[in-house]
Formats: C-alpha cells, sequence, structure tokens
C-alpha cells in the first residue's frame, strides 16, 4: 500500500526523467543542437510553469479556472501599454502583477459574492478578458498589436532570469505551500469543504488567497511573455491557458484537488509537455501526429497517477 | 524489492509508448506522406545523398551546386491554396532536387510562436529560416541573427525602415516578394478593371491590414486610389487623394472606411483572420448588402466569401494563386479575378539562402541584403486561369527548375535582379 | 421548478419574457442605428443557421453537463466528424444529405470513443475530454494533412445553407431530443441518473451505457453542428493545440437562459429560444458592422449579468455543474 | 401467535456470511432464517451489522463470503431491482430517492420497461399506476406528478414503500425507517407490516426503537459487532435482557461514568440565547446554559433540532434570532468560535468531521496549525510530527502511521482522530454531536472515559445523542428537545429512565 502510494506520488517525475531520457536519446541520434534545445525547452515552459505553479492553489480547493490564459494576456497587454507610456520596465513589471493580482482577486470576489462555483465565474471571466484583450489593443495599440520595444526588455531575455523568476515564484509558493497555514488548510479545504467549514477554514477567505497567489503567478507570467516576445497580439498567451491545464494534471495534481495536491506538480508537468513536444518534432512527426500521441501519453500517465478505482459510480 | 518492480513495470509501460510513438510516427509518415512534410520524406540529407538523385527522376538530373541542409519555413497561413502550392513546390521539388529538408512551422498567431518555432528549427540544426510570418519581423532577424543562422523574406518584403535597419546583418540574406509598389499596384488594377467596366459599388476584404501588415495595406491602398481616380471631379478617400496619405492613414486606422469616394461607393469592409461564426456572418452580411457589385479581396476571397456569394451578382476579385481551387472558383463563377501568386515563387528565395549557407551570400552592390521585387500573374476568364494554372501546376517541371536555379548560384546581383524580375507569364511560356 | 404549481399564463410568460425582451433590446437597437435586421432571405438565413448550431451546441454540452460531466471535446468531434464527412462526401461524390449523415454517424462513433476513454479510465471526464480533445483535433490534422478541407466550388455541398433546411434540422434536432429525453426509457433513467446518481444506481439503473449513450448524442449533435459549419462557409479550418473549443463557449449563455426557460416550460425549447436570442444577437452585430472587441465585451456582460440574475433568483437548478467541482458542496 | 409460527415453513435462509469493509469486520459469520409470515425484528447498536445483512438480502451489496437460500434456491441478487422482482424489496434507511424527478418516476425507478411502447414511454400509464399503488399504501395525499425533492422526508420514504410495495414482495426490509416518520407514516409502515404479516408474507425490520420493536415484532434477533448474539421470541421478550445482550460483554472497568457526582462550576462557558432557526431541523427560541466542568446531555428524536443547536453554538449556523455566546461573547463563526477554545465534533463523521482522502497526521493537525506553527506562519515537520504523534499516542489510534489515509480507519478509529483534532489545540469546550455512533464498545469505553476525565479537568462537553443510555450514563443535566423547543432538563440526581426521556421526546 505504502509502496504504490509512493510510486503513484512520484510516477509523474518517473514520466519527467523518462522523457528527459529519450530526448537526450533521440537528440543523440538526430544529432541535435542539445544546448540550445535545452534552452528552448526553458522558454518555451516557463511562463506555463509560473504560472501553473501559482494555479495549483486553485487546484488544491478543488476548484478549477479556465480564464488564466487571458488573464495572462490582459495584464501583458495592460503592462504593454504602461510601458509604451512610461518607458519604464519596472512599471511594466509592477502593471503586470497588480493587474493580474486585481483580476483573479475579482475572480474570487465574484465567485465569493455571487456564490456561484469558482468554475462558472471563470469561465464568465474568460470571456470577459478576451474581449477586454481585444479592447486594450484598440485602446493602447494599433488594434491589432502593443508593441514593447525589443530593446527594453532584451536585456531580461536570458535563462538566468527566467530560471531565477521560476525559482524564486516556485521557492515562494513551495514554501507558502508546505511550510505555512496556508497551504494546509487550503489542501484541507480540497479534501472535504464543509469539514473544513467546520474546522474554522472559511473558503472564501482561501479562496480569495490562493487567487491571489495564482495572479501573482500569472502577473510573472505575463512580464515573461512579454520579455520572451514583446510584440503583443490577441494572440499572445491564448495558449497558456490550456496548457496550465494540461501541465498540472500531466504533473500529478487531482483535479479534486485535497490532500494529494503537490506543488511540484505544475513544474513536473510544464516541463514533461515541453521535452514531449520537443521529441515530436525530433521525431519529425506531423504536428497532428505529435498531438494524437501527446493526448495518449497525457492520458495514460494520468491514468496510472491515479491510481486504482473501485467505485460502483462514475466520477462526476 | 516490490517498489522496484513496480517502478521497472512503470518505466516499462513508459518506454513502451515512447517506442510506439516513434514506431507510430514512422508508419504515419508513410501513409500521410502525400505531400505533407518533407522533414518526413527525407530524415537525414547527407546519408540519402545518392539515392534521391537516382531514383527521381526529372529535377535531379542536373549537378547540385552546394551542400544540402536544413531550412526551417515560418508560416502563418499554413492552409491556403497558395501556401500550399508554394511548400507544394518547395516540399517535392526543390527538397528532392537539392536533397534539402525542409521544417515547416505549424500556423503561427503572435511573435511567441515565431520565436519558439525559430528556436525548435536552430535545435534541429536548421541552418537557415525562410520566414513568410510577419508578426515581428524584427524580433526574427535578431533572433537569427545571433544565433548564426541564416534568415531570408519569402513571398514578400521588409518596410522601407526595416529594410534600412537590417539590409547589412550578416545572417540576413534578404527578401523575394512583391515590393510595396508592386503590392499597391496590384490592387490598383483590380480595382481599375471593373471601375472600367462601370462599376460603382465595391466591398473590400482587407485581411491582414488590421496588423499593418503592409502588403494588405498597399493592395487596400491601391483599390482606394484607383477607386479616386475613377470618382470623378473631387473623389477622395477620406479626403486624401495622395497613395502615401491613402497609404499612412489605413496603417493609423488599420482598417479602410465605408463611404462614398466620389460617385464610387465603398459599401463594406471586413479585416482580419477570426475565423469564427461571427466574422463569417458579419462578411456574409457585406458582400449581400444590397448594391454590392464587386468584392475586392487582399486574399482568399473566394475561400472566405464564395458561398455567401453564391446565386447572387456579387463577383468577387482576390489576390491568391495558381491553384485547383481557384481555377474551380473561376470555373464556376466565384471568383472572377486572379492576381495570382505561382508555386515556384520561392525558387530564388531559396536560392539565396542555398548560396548564403554554402559560403557564397548575394550582395548588391552596396554590400547589403537584396531585395527583389517580383509580381502577380493576372487572369480574368477561367480559360486564362487555366492556362497559367497548367504551366504553373506541372511539380516536374515548375515555372522555375534547378537548372536555371542553378545559374543563380554564381550569378551576380545584376543577373538575380533580372531573372527575379523576368517573372511574367508571357515571358516565362 | 415545480412545472404543476404554475398556471398555464405564467409558464406562457416565463417562457417567452426572456426571447421577447431579449428580440425587443436587438431591434430597439437596429431601429436606433437605422438598420432592418431581416432584410434579405440571407438574413433568415444567418439568423437560423446561427439558431441551428448554437441550440445544437447546447444541447450537446447540456447534455453531459447537467450530469456533471464537462466536455471540452466537443468542439474537436464537430472538426473531426466534419472533416471524415466532408472528405468521404468529395471522394464518393455525396449530397449533402449524405454528408450530414456521415457527419451524425461519426459524431456518434466520435462520442463513443470518448465516452468509452470516460467509463473505461474511470478519469474525472473533465480530464478525459481535454485529452480527447488533443486526440481529435490531432486526427483531423492528419486525416487533411493540416491543410483543412475546402469544397467552396462543390455546389452540392454549398447548396445545403437555406431557410428551409436549417428550419427543418432545428424541428427535427429539436423533436428527437424532446423524444429521447422526455420519452422514452434512457431519457428517464437519464433523469434519474442526473440527479441522484447513487440511488439510481442501487436501484439497478446501468450508469455506463447511459453515459456513453449521452456521449453518443452529443457527438451526433455536434456533427451536424460540424456539418451546418462546414456547407456554410465550405471550408474547415484546422484547430491544434484546443483550437477548437472555442465553439463550445457559444452554448454557455443559451445554456443557462434554456435552463431558466426549463423551469416554465420544456428545457429544449428553453435551449431553441437561447439559440435563438443568440443568433439574433450575432445577426445584430453583423448588421451593425460591430467591431469584435465590443461584441465580445457586450456578449460577456450579458453572460455575467444573466449569471448574477441567476443567481439571485437562487434557484439555480441548472448549474448541477457546480456538482462537478466539489467546491460548488455548499450544504451547510 | 408462536404455534402459528412454528407450523410456517422457512422461507430464507443466510449462511455463514461475512462482510468486511476495509479494516472493519462488518459482519462476522452471520447465520439466520425467516418464516413465512414473520416479522422479524433486527435490533443491535450501531455497527452491529444489521444494516449490512439486510442489504444484503435486499441486492444492494454482496457478501464477501457465505450463502443465501430463498424458497430453496441459491439467492444471489444482483442488484436491488433485481431482488424486489423476485419478491425482496426493501425501504433503506438513507435517503433512496431521485430528488429531480416525479413521484411516479421514483416509484419506478429502474423499472420502467413495463410503461414502453417500442421506444416510447406511457407517461399516463406510469402517473395511473402510481397513484394506484400510492393509495393502496394509504398515501393519498401524494400525487405522482409531483417533483420528488420539493418533498419533505416523510412523503420521500412514503415513496420508496410504495416502491417496494407495488413489487408485492415476500420479504419485506425496513431498515431504521421509522425514526424518519411522524405518527402517520409510521401506522402506514406498521398497517403494512400486518397486512404482510397476515397474508403469510415475511418483514425484517431493523429500529432503534425498542418500544416499537417489541410492540410489531414477532420475533428479535439481536446483532453486535457482526456477530448474532441471541434470538428471542415473542414470548421471551424482555427489555434487560434485549439491552444487556446489545451492550454485551462484561466490560472491565466503568463503562460510562462511575460517579454520582453533578457538581460543576457555576460559570456558564456556552450559551444558547432565544435562538431561532427554521428549516428541516428547526430550533424555536431556545435557550440553555453549559457550564464550566458541566457534562450538559442533550437528548430527543433525530429532527428535534439538537444537531443544529450543536452547529449554532459552534457559529457554523447563523440563528435568524437570538444568539450563540461563548463566556458571554457573541460566536460570528467557527474561526471564532475556535478562537474562543470551542470544538466541535460532528454527527457525520465521514462527511463533516474528516478528510477522509488524507493522511490522519492533516486531519489532527489542520485543526491545531495556530498552535504549533511558529509565530502562526511556519509549519515546520518537526513540530507538526510532534503535535500528530502526540494526539496519535494519547488517543492510542491504531494506524501504521501518521501519513495513513483517514479512509482506511475503523469508525472508532476515525472518531480518535477528530477528538484528536480537538483535544489536540486544547479545546476548553467540547460540542458532541452523536460522538459514539457507529463506534464498537471498546472504543465507546475509551471515549466515555475521556469525557469524564475531562470533566475532571474542568473542561465543559455538551453531548448530543440519539442514544438515551449514553446520556444518562454520561451528563450532568439532560435537556430533552421537541420540535425546536426545551422540554424538560433532567439533573444526574434524579436518576431518569430511557421512558422518562422519550415521554419528552414523543
Amino acid at each position: 500500500m505504502k509502496v504504490k502510494n509512493l510510486l503513484l506520488n512520484i510516477a509523474p517525475l518517473i514520466g519527467l526523467l523518462i522523457l528527459i531520457a529519450g530526448y537526450f536519446v533521440i537528440g543523440r541520434i538526430n544529432d541535435i543542437n542539445v544546448a540550445y534545445g535545452l534552452k528552448t525547452i526553458v522558454n518555451q515552459s516557463v511562463v506555463v510553469a509560473v504560472v501553473a505553479t501559482g494555479a495549483v492553489f486553485i487546484y488544491t480547493l478543488g476548484a478549477f479556472d479556465i480564464s488564466l490564459g487571458a488573464s495572462t494576456a490582459v495584464s501583458a497587454l495592460m503592462a504593454g501599454i504602461v510601458y509604451l507610456k512610461t518607458e519604464s520596465v519596472g512599471l511594466m513589471f509592477l502593471t503586470a502583477v497588480c493587474v493580474a493580482v486585481l483580476v483573479s482577486l475579482l475572480n474570487s470576489v465574484l465567485a465569493g459574492v455571487f456564490h456561484l462555483p469558482v468554475f462558472v465565474t471563470t469561465i464568465a471571466m474568460l470571456s470577459v478578458l478576451n474581449a477586454l484583450a481585444l479592447l486594450l489593443l484598440n485602446l493602447g495599440g494599433t488594434g491589432s498589436e502593443i508593441k514593447v520595444p525589443q530593446a527594453a526588455v532584451k536585456s531580461l531575455d536570458t535563462l538566468w532570469f527566467k530560471l531565477l523568476v521560476l525559482g524564486a515564484y516556485f521557492l515562494f509558493c513551495f514554501f507558502l505551500f508546505d511550510f505555512t497555514p496556508i497551504g494546509r488548510r487550503q489542501k484541507f479545504l480540497g479534501g472535504n469543504p464543509l469539514c473544513a467549514k467546520l474546522t474554522g477554514i472559511s473558503l472564501n477567505r482561501y479562496s480569495v488567497i490562493a487567487f491571489v497567489i495564482c495572479g501573482l503567478g500569472v502577473g510573472l507570467g505575463a512580464f515573461l511573455s512579454i520579455v520572451y516576445a514583446p510584440t503583443l497580439t490577441r494572440n499572445t498567451a491564448s495558449s497558456v491557458g490550456m496548457d496550465v491545464i494540461i501541465a498540472i494534471v500531466f504533473g500529478g495534481m487531482p483535479v479534486s484537488g485535497g490532500a494529494r495536491s503537490r506543488i511540484y506538480a505544475a513544474v513536473i508537468g510544464a516541463f514533461s509537455m515541453s521535452f514531449l513536444s520537443q521529441i515530436m518534432v525530433m521525431l519529425n512527426l506531423n504536428s497532428g501526429v505529435g498531438q494524437m500521441v501527446k493526448a495518449a501519453i497525457f492520458l495514460l500517465v494520468v491514468f496510472i497517477a491515479a491510481g486504482e478505482r473501485k467505485m460502483k459510480t462514475l466520477p462526476r | 524489492m516490490k517498489k522496484k518492480l513496480a517502478t521497472k513495470v512503470l518505466s516499462l509501460i513508459l518506454t513502451g509508448i515512447m517506442m510506439a510513438s516513434v514506431t507510430a510516427c514512422g508508419s504515419g509518415a508513410d501513409s500521410s506522406s502525400a505531400g505533407s512534410s518533407a522533414t518526413q520524406t527525407v530524415a537525414d540529407p547527407a546519408s540519402d545523398a545518392g539515392t534521391a538523385e537516382s531514383t527521381d527522376a526529372a529535377p535531379a538530373e542536373a549537378a547540385v551546386p552546394g551542400e544540402p541542409f536544413k531550412i526551417g519555413v515560418l508560416v502563418s497561413d499554413a492552409t491556403s491554396a497558395e501556401a500550399l502550392g508554394r511548400r507544394h513546390y518547395l516540399e517535392d521539388y526543390i527538397a528532392k532536387a537539392y536533397n534539402m529538408v525542409f521544417v515547416y512551422s505549424d500556423e503561427l498567431g503572435d511573435s511567441a510562436g515565431e520565436k519558439a518555432a525559430i528556436e525548435t528549427m536552430i535545435t534541429n540544426n536548421c541552418k537557415a529560416i525562410l520566414s513568410e510570418s510577419s508578426f515581428d519581423r524584427p524580433a526574427q532577424i535578431e533572433q537569427c541573427e545571433a544565433a548564426g543562422v541564416y534568415y531570408a523574406v519569402g513571398s514578400g518584403a521588409l518596410d522601407a525602415e526595416q529594410y534600412e535597419t537590417y539590409k547589412g546583418y550578416t545572417y540576413y540574406v534578404g527578401s523575394v516578394g512583391p515590393s510595396d509598389a508592386t503590392e499597391f499596384e496590384t490592387g490598383y488594377q483590380m480595382a481599375k478593371y471593373y471601375l472600367d467596366q462601370g462599376v460603382r459599388n465595391f466591398a473590400i476584404f482587407g485581411g491582414a491590414t488590421v496588423y499593418r501588415n503592409s502588403m494588405h495595406v498597399n493592395r487596400v491602398a491601391g483599390m482606394l486610389k484607383a477607386m479616386v481616380d475613377a470618382g470623378g471631379e473631387g473623389a477622395s478617400y477620406q479626403g486624401m487623394t495622395d497613395p502615401g496619405a491613402i497609404i499612412g492613414q489605413l496603417m493609423a486606422d488599420g482598417e479602410a472606411k465605408t463611404g462614398a469616394i466620389g460617385d464610387v461607393t465603398l459599401s463594406g469592409y471586413l479585416g482580419g483572420y477570426d475565423m469564427d461564426d461571427a466574422w463569417f456572418a458579419k462578411g456574409a452580411e457585406m458582400v449581400q448588402a444590397p448594391g454590392v457589385e464587386v468584392l475586392l479581396a487582399v486574399g482568399s476571397g473566394s475561400d472566405f466569401f464564395g458561398t455567401a456569394t453564391n446565386g447572387t451578382d456579387v463577383k468577387i476579385a482576390s489576390v491568391d494563386a495558381y491553384a485547383q481551387d481557384y481555377y474551380e472558383a473561376m470555373a464556376n463563377g466565384s471568383l472572377d479575378y486572379l492576381a495570382g501568386k505561382f508555386s515556384a515563387y520561392d525558387g530564388p528565395v531559396f536560392m539565396a539562402l542555398y548560396r548564403a549557407v554554402n559560403g557564397n551570400p548575394l550582395r548588391d552592390p552596396e554590400g547589403n541584403a537584396p531585395a527583389f521585387d517580383i509580381g502577380y500573374w493576372i487572369s480574368t476568364s477561367a480559360e486564362g486561369c487555366k492556362e497559367m494554372l497548367d504551366l504553373d501546376g506541372d511539380i516536374d517541371h515548375p515555372v522555375w527548375t534547378m537548372e536555371e536555379l542553378n545559374a543563380l548560384y554564381d550569378a551576380d546581383y545584376a543577373a538575380f535582379e533580372a531573372f527575379v524580375g523576368d517573372y511574367a507569364f508571357d515571358r516565362i511560356r | 421548478m415545480n412545472r404543476g404549481r404554475l398556471s398555464l399564463g405564467k409558464r406562457i410568460f416565463g417562457t417567452l419574457a426572456i426571447p421577447l425582451f431579449a428580440f425587443g433590446i436587438i431591434f430597439l437597437v437596429c431601429a436606433v442605428r437605422g438598420v432592418v435586421l431581416f432584410e434579405t432571405t440571407r438574413n433568415w438565413m444567418a439568423f437560423f443557421r446561427a439558431t441551428a448550431s448554437v441550440m445544437l451546441t447546447t444541447f450537446a454540452l447540456s447534455i453531459n453537463l447537467n450530469s456533471g460531466r464537462f466536455d471540452f471535446s466537443i468542439g474537436s468531434v464537430a472538426l473531426l466528424s466534419s472533416v471524415i464527412s466532408s472528405t468521404l462526401a468529395l471522394w464518393l461524390d455525396l449530397p449533402a444529405g449524405g454528408m450530414l449523415l456521415i457527419c451524425i454517424l461519426s459524431g456518434a462513433v466520435l462520442g463513443c470513443i470518448s465516452g468509452g476513454i470516460y467509463v473505461i479510465s474511470k478519469l474525472p471526464p473533465i480530464i478525459v475530454s481535454l485529452g480527447v480533445t488533443l486526440l481529435f483535433e490531432g486526427a483531423a490534422f492528419v486525416l487533411t494533412d493540416g491543410y483543412g478541407v475546402s469544397f467552396v466550388t462543390k455546389a452540392k455541398l454549398t447548396g445545403f445553407p437555406g431557410v428551409r433546411n436549417y428550419l427543418l434540422v432545428i424541428l427535427v434536432a429539436l423533436a428527437i431530443m424532446i423524444l429521447i429525453f422526455d420519452h422514452t426509457k434512457f431519457g428517464y433513467e437519464y433523469k434519474a441518473l442526473l440527479s441522484g446518481q447513487s440511488v439510481s444506481v442501487n436501484m439497478g439503473i446501468r450508469e455506463i451505457p447511459n453515459a456513453i449513450a449521452c456521449y453518443m448524442i452529443a457527438g451526433s449533435l455536434m456533427g451536424v453542428v460540424g456539418f451546418l459549419s462546414a456547407t456554410n462557409t465550405g471550408t474547415i479550418q484546422m484547430a491544434l493545440n484546443f483550437g477548437s473549443i472555442g465553439v463550445m463557449f457559444t452554448a454557455f449563455l443559451p445554456m443557462f437562459i434554456g435552463g431558466f426557460i426549463g423551469r416554465f416550460s420544456n428545457d429544449k425549447l428553453g435551449y431553441l429560444l437561447g439559440g435563438m436570442i443568440a443568433a439574433g444577437i450575432s445577426l445584430m452585430y453583423a448588421k451593425l458592422q460591430m467591431d469584435s472587441s465590443v461584441q465580445q465585451i457586450v456578449t460577456a456582460l450579458i453572460l455575467v449579468v444573466f449569471l448574477i440574475y441567476l443567481n439571485n433568483e437562487n434557484k439555480l437548478v441548472e448549474l448541477r455543474m457546480l456538482k462537478a467541482r466539489k467546491t460548488a458542496k455548499h450544504r451547510g | 401467535m408462536g404455534e402459528m409460527k412454528q407450523a410456517r415453513p422457512t422461507v430464507l435462509e443466510v449462511h455463514h456470511m461475512i462482510k468486511t469493509y476495509g479494516s472493519t469486520k462488518a459482519l462476522r459469520d452471520v447465520s439466520l432464517s425467516i418464516r413465512e409470515g414473520e416479522v422479524r425484528g433486527l435490533i443491535g447498536e450501531n455497527g452491529s451489522g444489521k444494516s449490512t445483512v439486510a442489504s444484503i438480502i435486499a441486492g444492494m451489496q454482496k457478501a464477501d463470503s457465505g450463502s443465501m437460500t430463498y424458497r430453496g434456491k441459491e439467492w444471489n441478487p444482483k442488484t436491488m431491482i433485481d431482488a424486489l422482482e423476485h419478491g425482496i424489496g426493501m425501504i433503506v434507511q438513507e435517503s433512496g430517492t431521485v430528488p429531480g424527478i416525479s413521484v411516479a418516476e421514483n416509484i419506478f425507478l429502474a423499472d420502467v420497461d413495463r410503461f414502453r411502447k417500442g421506444p416510447v414511454m406511457n407517461r399516463r400509464k406510469m402517473m395511473e399506476e402510481a397513484r394506484r399503488i400510492l393509495d393502496d399504501i394509504g398515501a393519498e395525499d401524494l400525487r405522482a406528478e409531483m417533483l420528488t425533492g420539493a418533498l419533505d422526508i416523510q412523503s420521500r420514504k412514503l415513496i420508496e414503500i410504495a416502491r417496494v410495495m407495488r413489487q408485492d414482495p415476500q420479504i419485506l426490509v425496513v431498515d431504521e425507517t421509522t425514526t424518519a416518520l411522524s405518527h402517520r407514516g409510521r401506522e402506514i409502515i406498521y398497517r403494512i407490516m400486518r397486512k404482510m404479516r397476515e397474508e403469510g408474507k415475511s418483514v425484517f425490520f431493523i429500529s432503534h426503537d425498542m418500544e416499537e420493536i417489541m410492540k410489531e415484532c414477532d420475533a428479535l434477533t439481536v446483532l453486535r459487532d457482526g456477530e448474532i448474539i441471541r434470538t428471542f421470541d415473542r414470548d421471551e421478550f424482555e427489555e434487560e435482557e434485549i439491552k444487556r445482550c446489545m451492550i454485551g460483554r462484561e466490560l472491565k472497568g466503568d463503562y460510562y461514568r462511575s460517579d454520582d457526582d453533578s457538581q460543576f462550576d457555576p460559570e456558564v462557558v456556552l450559551e444558547a440565547r432565544h435562538v431561532t432557526v427554521p428549516g428541516g431541523e428547526p430550533l424555536r427560541d431556545f435557550s440553555i446554559q453549559l457550564h464550566k466542568g458541566e457534562i450538559l446531555g442533550i437528548g430527543g428524536l433525530s429532527q428535534c433540532g439538537m444537531h443544529t443547536l450543536g452547529k449554532v453554538l459552534f457559529g457554523a449556523i447563523k440563528p435568524v434570532d437570538g444568539s450563540a455566546l461563548i463566556r458571554g461573547e457573541q460566536v460570528k463563526n467557527e474561526a471564532d468560535a475556535m478562537k474562543k477554545n470551542v470544538g466541535y465534533v460532528s454527527k457525520d463523521r465521514d462527511s463533516e468531521s474528516l478528510v477522509l482522502q488524507a493522511p490522519i497526521g492533516d486531519n489532527i493537525a489542520a485543526g491545531g496549525l495556530d498552535r504549533f506553527a511558529l509565530g502562526h506562519i511556519l509549519v515546520t515537520p518537526g513540530a507538526e510530527k510532534a503535535y500528530v504523534n502526540a494526539q496519535i499516542e494519547s488517543l492510542e489510534v491504531k494506524c501504521q502511521s501518521r501519513k495513513q489515509y483517514v479512509s482506511a480507519l475503523s469508525g472508532g478509529n476515525k472518531q480518535k482522530v477528530v477528538f484528536g483534532k480537538w483535544i489536540g489545540r486544547g479545546s476548553e469546550i467540547l460540542i458532541l454531536d452523536c460522538p459514539t455512533r457507529g463506534i464498537d464498545i471498546g472504543v465507546k469505553q475509551a471515549m466515555y472515559q475521556l469525557m469524564a476525565a475531562m470533566k475532571r479537568e474542568g473542561k465543559s462537553i455538551l453531548i448530543i445523542s440519539e442514544e438515551m443510555a449514553e446520556l444518562i450514563g454520561m451528563a450532568d443535566r439532560i435537556a430533552v428537545l421537541k420540535e425546536g423547543r426545551l422540554e424538560k432538563v433532567f439533573r444526574r440526581e434524579e436518576h431518569p429512565q430511557e421512558a422518562d426521556l422519550i415521554r419528552y421526546m414523543i
């Protein structure tokens, strides 16, 4: 029992290690530029990893936010506008973080005030934010893009800066999640909200906290998005929303949240997906086949990590 | 002990998947290799060098002047007939003839996508990037310059300012595509064709004008200028008659404003590529609006609006390519006027990259990267279209063959320029 | 919710209040801006096409969502089934009817695959649907080599759009849905499972076949949606990386509206009316040539406001999706 | 009646049935039989296995081993509907209706084929049939087309009865149904049971209510800890003896409190002042005080409002009128109550007191984060481990380690974890709602001793219970509630009997 539990816990990690091994083996065969490839992988994982790490707090509550991509986009656009107005990278950074936190806060407050399930709120917010993104492009940009000069962020577009941001935010979340009452109470809420309520843990309060922490990640993600590609369009961060969900689940996070929640799921998942994508490219798969293989591996890993299921009724 | 076993089983399963995926892709590639992806057809250029020449008849007879390598192709449009035609030429003619590998990106949607695609291509040892995606050209060029990978613009051009900035970059190879002036003229001629017939009510599909894409902006500006010229005394677009001013206004607005231009009416305008239901509804509403006689499209006119004009008298004129789809569209009346690229369009730009990677870069007399201008083939009837399609469509005998391109390998700037400038249908035929 | 207690007048009022209000506003806006909503037959065509496709999507979404199964994959089912059917139709030179039939069948098969993975893996349906979405999008991409399908010039297929055909689709689909869900054994069992999963299973209702049937029905409906969209534009655009899920979002507003109306009459009728409202709004947008950002904001705000209204009503029976997520369990 | 029963043949036999849930042995080798025309009572404490054996007979679940014979044939029902079709029906203890569908649809749940004409259902016929059945059982005021979710518990039980009775079962299992029913509802059940007896059919009647069971049954089987202790014939019925069998083994040491001393400090620590809460389990202008060092028992029928009281005092339910006070200060919410050193153990252990899918450690620590976290911020693994292990050890929770998931524990050990959560943080006032529900005797005894010890330490306990013996055994005062009002307060010195309490409950 114990062994099995341990195995289930580390299955995503094993998955990542196998993918890394696969990457190097296949990369060797194909004689790819491994160093450049690793940089590529970091570049392509880091935004999702940061946003998803924050999102773990929301998932831990057993909630689900599908508007994260849109709020990353809105934060980035706002930050871009602020940069164009002020030409200050610092203010741009602050704006990204503040806007993201505010949006996140709004999400949780809406859910709290109107007693809507978080999921429904985020669906509504997704539409609102997408619309807002278009509006921002019209108001603050040319209608199709907001162009932060590349020179402004070029010095930050380095591997170490991205890893530093990811590392710092991850440590921050790791600390909150595993070494403070916040993380404990959130896991407890995710496990059984009713029991948590009767243990003096307020769902509303901890939802707000979770959303704020997540908002911080979204803000950082938005900033990193700008650093990576300073020309912002309606497609900016468009894939982040779904990538975050996939990464979290792939990293071994149960969608029902609770005690099995792991803060590192997001990072493992995000990097696993990137390695997997790169492997698909190296194997010269056309994007469709690549995506199908990815889907199959995703389902299989999640299935293995979910462990034994003996229920009489189907899960909902 | 138990744990070890379980770990083993798990890793076995996972390796199993990996293996399965490897084999699956192998077979998948075979079954779907109808010409989609060159990366599937030739895995390792170096080792396949001999076989490719002997097996594939027509193009491979001439000697290859340089060494083969991998080229990454960035596309923001992966599915239009125009894009497909050019991909067909590169993958099924050039790749075989020169033993090249072309790695195509997915359909790109923003500059982050472009950057990620370039990263992935460089990782996979692409020595050159052929970019047909223009969300952020400067970022692409800077990225390639930093990585030491050659970069060229295909079927397009840098705008003047960008060209000035990058023409001296070591790894910027240049561009082969319609210049802004050519684009303007293309739009002008398209509108003029109908204005001369007495048409007075138009709708315009402005495509990437909203992204300030200079190709599309110039096409639209040309159309508007033609209307201004034909609109009689005092006709103007938003008070402007000067091409430069019109272009500037379009760049500022990101769209053309509807209204009267003298006695010509611009009834409808649609831009962007949302391609969702609401967008299509808007498009249908535009072409079906009362009075509209002709839709002038910067591209994909019959693709997007063909069904909407079905059963109406509205004609569509579009900038596209010579492809079976468009011929059929012309034959059944859903397309009336076609300014089209031909599929060998990218031949010269390939050669420019090929030379650069092989240590023989082409520069203009001032030592800058070249920017070659190339125009369109225009047809206004199904027969004319058919003729051009027949010339363009034969992959074994493309418009620009290997022999012709080989001649460019050592050609000087003037010869190269002359070759590219000699694109007209009548001349090539 | 207890319809039996409401008078006929109240029921009619409750059913028509929102649609009448919505169309009142739409006509008002159009009048103010000097636009006629229904000017040409084309307008009617666009209206009924949108109604049909939104209504069908709403059916498809709500079938599983009401049972607490969130399904991201419905858009990809529409995509893949339209790719399969148009490819076959072009190959075999079939008429539109034949393509429609293949669409329905392939949609059902795809739904069956999706439901099958769900019942076999017993993973949360939302996760399964993520994987399935990727799978189907990938398959559509592979089938067309990533090029999509274009049959703009095939009059046989693009001749389908027409007010008569769309009305036919709407009425037949509505009738079939009402028949299946209100008048068959499957429908009875579906309703029982919906609000009393474990009791129903304990009593001997077989949940697995019921769930798979739900996915198959939703799949068929999305097959029709794919067909409508493909025959309208003559092209099928590829979507990767969840590009296909956008379709789903068109269904939320009609679903909430339909659920509300369902209190007074039949929820399926509500979905139809919800679809009509959505279609009316989008036709208005098109007529006014409204900017897409404005469109989206208006639509999003309507959704939010309606959600808030529903919530203040405090009778959110239709939000059974709450069950999908644990957080929704506020029983205390 | 006794002779008559002798003459009748056996209709169902259960042989050596065993059933375990995780580590809990629900049934250990149970064998019993029932005759035609017999109403058999099954009685035992919570967790004794009486419901388990009944549910296996009725096809709701399967035994791990053992066999059953029904009318001379092997009996192995697949589902409840399968069992019902063969003549064995059960009215279940927990809610067994689906809220979102009509009364008629619930009556014919999972059995609608009979109304099918081709693929289409004949709704009218279903309604008619349902109406006829409702009339038959005497529930004429229920309408077939009503939405089940809008009905009260009593009506929903009647639907279940109708569902079973429409099949005209040979054997009927009634599982603690009557607790949820009013007098009229009970009468309907009694009437059905009597009628079945007259028609030579059989009934298993499971109830807590000794009085009704002795009145209605021909024989009575006592179960305890998954074993059959004894079967009484009607002429052997004797309350004390039956009870002795239920409680069972001679317990070493004291079971309840040994002292008779109802002394406590006059200081009021917890108070409900004119509390009114509407709803299914209402409180009406209810006032009561708990004193320092007092064990206050709250008793009554299940719906009398006593469970609501517990939640009100803990701040989990806000009264519409009146207030809950802790040491004179109003309670704002649960967290506030905890800050004021109050702990609350819910009656729904699995759904309200524990996170089953979490380790023991998490469950215990969740209540004490403000106690062992450094500066309320830093949770160090060492401090947490020490805190949790202290509770596990002092309460003797039987587990592999603190990392074991609670779902794998037995009922008694689960409850120990819950206690650990509250005792660990040093709660001065405990509100215990049915703290010994579904717990084996041994753990129960430990719990009682723990409460007694806490009283001696000057802590205050409010114990809400449906088991009168427990109240009588433990409380300094017993408040009896009826329909949300305080009906009577007994003092320990008065030595009230169960009958005294019941008199005020009903």
